[in-house]
């Protein structure tokens, strides 16, 4: 099934608005307005492309913390992210108790996620068990980075699933480092797509700039989870256009031309290109995005500053869910 | 009122939840057909089928991880972790996930499952079938941990951790799993609620505080002393997590005198906790020096009989360490 | 290169004394002499075969605790064994701290087993990457149960030694079994040799009853990794004649049918018959071995009944090794 | 004597250590070409090569794994952990294998190794990178526990550890990297032994137990209360495992009075063994409760700054704390 017209420009709204407010965190963080922040620039049509291959409220998504396009993609507003980069009370993952980028949308079925990486991979795995247990045909999307499948924890997710036959797919998004550590660090093989042999499940690998493909072959494993044939591996091949995050500098591990080499495959200007090429969009349009995309983020700088910050004092709780009655 | 065994006990407790309630699910390594090493799961593996009592590949961090994963969902999981020797291939996914889902997610997520593992020594176990685990997990916020020393707590604790809407971690005494018996109430709504400690003999002249394996042992010694004149009252601590610092505290402005026993090792073990409460918030109601009696700063408990009888906390150990403390 | 007949009827001799030291541990239990057994039976070839792939006093062996032919193989007396079992004071692998079966050997290389299975896996790999600093031509050989490959653990070992090409040969003991559970739930792969290829090494099936198929298998994977080209994953397929341990009752979840079906394939049955088909043997002299065997294995129960206990105090220590001068 | 940062002090250590013994190493996620995330290991990869200073996959039970394997062919690793959060998927190799090697096997094999992480909270880190962990390890025989709070000790224990033929793990006060500075011997020889706590401000009105960047906030605290008549006695307590309980209990025999602190949570913290060892064998010298202050018992630190703020234990804090124990 292609995607339709409105689709595909709505996807890349969403690439658009996502790359727009990531920058203007860094912007934010210049300013000394924010104390952190970690991007996910160069990885937004891996993100909108499997964002938009589930089914919002119904499928479950469990992220990592680069996926701000993704959770753009599933509804949270620029605002609420926004919030979270200033630690105000009522951004939605954790009442700013999280650092941000730690996603969390209860009312989109994203679950909670942490920072030690991996620590998600098997909870894609239970949700998705319990998903079969009840005969649902929902699906659950999870991701990951490629330096993470080197952990234990994402093999044991995947091999749970495998055996188990779950709806759940695992897409790993390869931006060739984990803050430093190249691939070739990581790993023996050739990418995390390969890791899928050793496990009895299907490995595919897919070019991760280029939204509209990444969403059919995310959408395809869907549909085969959705029809009870079990999980696949996806992984996403990209770069990571900044620094891994507000706290790093690539220049010791990495050279500019590199960097600059990577930026003409910038996963926004391919994707413009194609609606340009396929006559979809036009420049005019696509300044229209752009201005439209440039007041919702003022508009949410200017919600999130505005917003109060929690009460120190609300951090005592809630440490526990409220007790059933035993008797 | 049944007469029955510890194990027994928590067996019927998963067969009863499992038949309450259809989100309650059981994982774990040889839980299926095998009916458990222990035989703590004997007979629901046929009785519930394969997709709520299954057989998990051989990797704790797997049973814990897909627990919370299924918890997450709407499930209430009960994980088997083999020996609690076993449980440090999960412990990220506890101390991580587990204990800081609901307070990272500002309540909008919760894990409500349970973590059942037989622990301790004295049954030639050596030393990775013999340890006690419990001080890594009285320390996590988010947590609640459990220890039965009979099938009535055993039961109806169990039942309650079912239910509860945290994570609960629920260390059996493997020892007493046959060696223990009591009575338990036909009636399938019974529980007994996680948190409060429990006076198990009323005494006068010090509070000796146990749990699991140690609380049986203790009531045996409070009864060898009673002859010679010592009076002991004994708390079973029970919920050692979320600590229960009131029922502690009243025993001592009664008895004005506190010995703690475990078979964990001394140092940073539970009893350390319970001193320092004493110390703090009781310390104008003691008439001695706060005794701790525990296992020894060794890794864990040897397998040869006559090491492991020195390492091991047993009722003449804790007969003299009655004696010695009431005539400070 | 192949074996010497000689060479055949030691490792035919050894796996012979294993299986006849390991029967009598089983009768000792019975007769409530010792109180756990956790036998190899079954799985001697493998162990045998391997083990006499490697070069005694110089490489490594970092085992596990089906490993008993594989011990007697690399120098372990079946007095030894046999304190062990009693719990005597005397017993080489943990002065009777550990549990019979947690096998180490210091004069040997054997490196101290736990119990938490998988454990050893990143301890061969880290041996073996001290021996690639030290440009030395040593191997590290380790095993493990099939079972045990779902943890974490394993993978990464592999992992490592896979990207550090390291001088280490995985061996997959599988037999069929771990406890209860039988290899499909423990897996979506054929076997352990498969999941190789998600990690970028060599996997290699072998039939682990046959002996010298499993030696052949065995030195070709030590030579490649004395040679520098990496770690491979062998994975011996036999089954596990016995329950699990003394503790254990199978008939709760196989047939005695498949049970007496697998003893056709008696690895001790095999290499006799191998031996005698091809003249290395004859049944005078196999039943010289039978009496040698049997007349050991009486002296070693005896030297082992006879050794002291240890002193309950003596096990405060050693809970520290030595301080160095910190000045 | 340079007077250097906390940082700088972890780094000179490494480096002379990976000078002077060929068989250091050091490995861990970025520790290479990017000299480690606070850049406690610059300049180490182009000295030393990428044989010895090893950029790990992303696994923390691979660097604690592999360096347990290494330490037993022989080398001396040194496994960074990039904060001390992130300990757990190690734990297992840790506890199981690190701690009860040298006893399980009688002393045949031992494992001289270092695990370092940094750790603590107050610099934004939010839950998952502000945690304390000692507490999870210092009820762990077989294991060293040191936590340093100045360069001087940075360095000299750093160096005590590398040559220590057990496991030590070093927790470094992250918030202190660059804010502590001080005076560090030019001798390359200069080593502090693991062991000894150190009394690091003499006093006689009562004594604050501390470690860490709560050291050096009692430190403040104490001179702040100077001001105001009541005299402290500061112990830096830096090796917490073993426990140095003759230290403590002689400042208690001096002092009569004994306040805790630590930036972890308070319940089955390090300090209720402190407490617990005061209580036991300090007892007839105390004439005040023992107090901890402590983190509260909620998960972690939150990220925001106000939460941030309630969470910590500050030098304000503490100075409240010492004024309302010597007032009773
Ligand atoms: C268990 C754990 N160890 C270390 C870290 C520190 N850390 C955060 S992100 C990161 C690199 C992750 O790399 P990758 O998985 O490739 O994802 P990417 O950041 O490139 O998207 C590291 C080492 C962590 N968060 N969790
Ligand atoms: C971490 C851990 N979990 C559970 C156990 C209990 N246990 C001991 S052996 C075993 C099965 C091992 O199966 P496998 O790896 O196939 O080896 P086998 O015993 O069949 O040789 C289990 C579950 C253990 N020893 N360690
Ligand atoms: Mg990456
Ligand atoms: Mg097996």
């Amino acid at each position: 099934m292609s995607l339709s017209n409105e689709k595909k420009k709505e996807m890349f709204w969403i690439m658009l608005l996502s790359r727009r407010l990531d920058e203007r965190a860094w912007v934010l963080h210049r300013q000394g307005k924010i104390a952190f922040h970690i991007s996910g620039i160069g990885q937004e049509a891996a993100q909108v492309g499997a964002a938009s291959a589930i089914t919002k409220g119904k499928d479950w998504l469990v992220p990592y913390y680069r996926d701000l396009a993704m959770m753009i993609a599933m509804g949270m507003t620029p605002a609420e992210f926004l919030m979270s980069l200033f630690g105000k009370a009522a951004e939605p993952t954790s009442g700013a108790r999280q650092m941000p980028s730690h996603f969390s949308l209860k009312r989109a079925n994203i679950v909670s996620h942490s920072a030690p990486v991996a620590t998600q991979s098997p909870h894609a795995a239970g949700i998705a068990l319990g998903i079969k247990m009840d005969k649902s045909d929902q699906v659950v999307l999870t991701t990951i980075g490629e330096g993470a499948t080197s952990q234990g924890e994402w093999y044991e997710a995947v091999n749970f699933a495998a055996v188990h036959t779950l709806p759940v797919v695992f897409l790993v998004e390869n931006n060739q480092y984990a803050i430093s550590v190249p691939q070739k660090l990581q790993m023996a093989v050739s990418g995390a797509a390969e890791k899928a042999c050793g496990l009895g499940l299907e490995g595919i690998k897919v070019d991760g700039t280029q939204v509209f493909k990444v969403h059919q072959t995310v959408l395809d494993a869907v549909v085969k989870a959705r029809q009870g044939e079990g999980p696949t591996v996806i992984e996403a091949e990209m770069y990571r256009l900044t620094p891994h995050s507000s706290d790093d500098d690539d220049r010791s591990y990495r050279t500019r031309e590199e960097v600059e080499r990577h930026k003409k495959k910038d996963p926004i200007i391919l994707a413009k290109n194609h609606l340009l090429s396929e006559g979809l969009l036009s420049e005019e349009e696509y300044q229209t995005l752009e201005e439209k995309a440039k007041s919702q983020v003022d508009d949410a700088v200017k919600a999130a500053q505005q917003a109060p910050f929690p009460k120190g004092e609300t951090a005592a709780s809630p440490v526990y869910a409220q007790e059933v009655n035993h008797g | 009122m049944a007469e029955i065994t510890l194990v027994e006990a928590v067996r019927q407790a998963m067969d009863e939840e499992l038949g309450r309630d259809k989100k309650v699910f059981v994982i774990g390594e040889d839980v299926g057909v095998r009916g458990g090493v222990f035989r703590a799961t004997v007979g629901l593996f046929e009785k519930y089928g394969d997709e709520r009592v299954i057989d998990s590949p051989l990797a704790e961090l797997t049973i814990v991880g897909v627990g919370i994963g299924a918890a997450l969902y709407g499930k209430r999981p009960i994980c088997e972790i083999q020996f609690a020797d076993f449980i440090y291939p999960a412990f990220n996914q506890i101390i991580s996930e587990a204990a800081k889902m609901f307070y990272r997610s500002n309540g909008d997520w919760s894990v409500p499952m349970v973590i059942r593992a037989p622990y301790g020594g004295g049954i030639g176990g050596g030393l990775y079938h013999s340890q006690s685990v419990e001080a890594f997990f009285t320390h996590v916020p988010g947590l609640k941990v459990v220890i039965p020393s009979n099938p009535y707590d055993a039961k109806g604790l169990l039942k309650s951790a079912v239910r509860d809407p945290n994570p609960v971690l629920f260390f059996e005494p493997k020892k007493g799993y046959r060696l223990i018996k009591g009575e338990v109430p036909d009636d399938e709504d019974y529980t007994v609620p996680i948190g409060p400690a429990k006076i198990t003999r009323a005494g006068q002249d010090m509070s000796v505080f146990a749990y699991g394996m140690m609380h049986h042992y203790a009531l045996q010694a409070a009864e060898t002393v009673a002859k010679e004149g010592i009076d002991v009252e004994i708390v079973d601590l029970r919920t050692l997590y979320p600590v229960d610092r009131e029922t502690i505290l009243k025993s001592v402005r009664k008895t004005s005198k506190a010995l703690i026993v475990h078979e964990d090792n001394l140092t940073g073990g539970y009893g350390a906790e319970v001193a320092a409460t004493i110390a703090e918030w009781g310390f104008m109601d003691l008439d001695a020096p706060i005794r701790r009696l525990a296992g020894p700063d060794v890794p864990a408990v040897p397998f040869s009989h006559p090491m492991q009888g020195w390492f091991m906390v047993d009722a003449d150990k804790i007969a003299n360490a009655i004696r010695d403390l009431a005539s400070f």
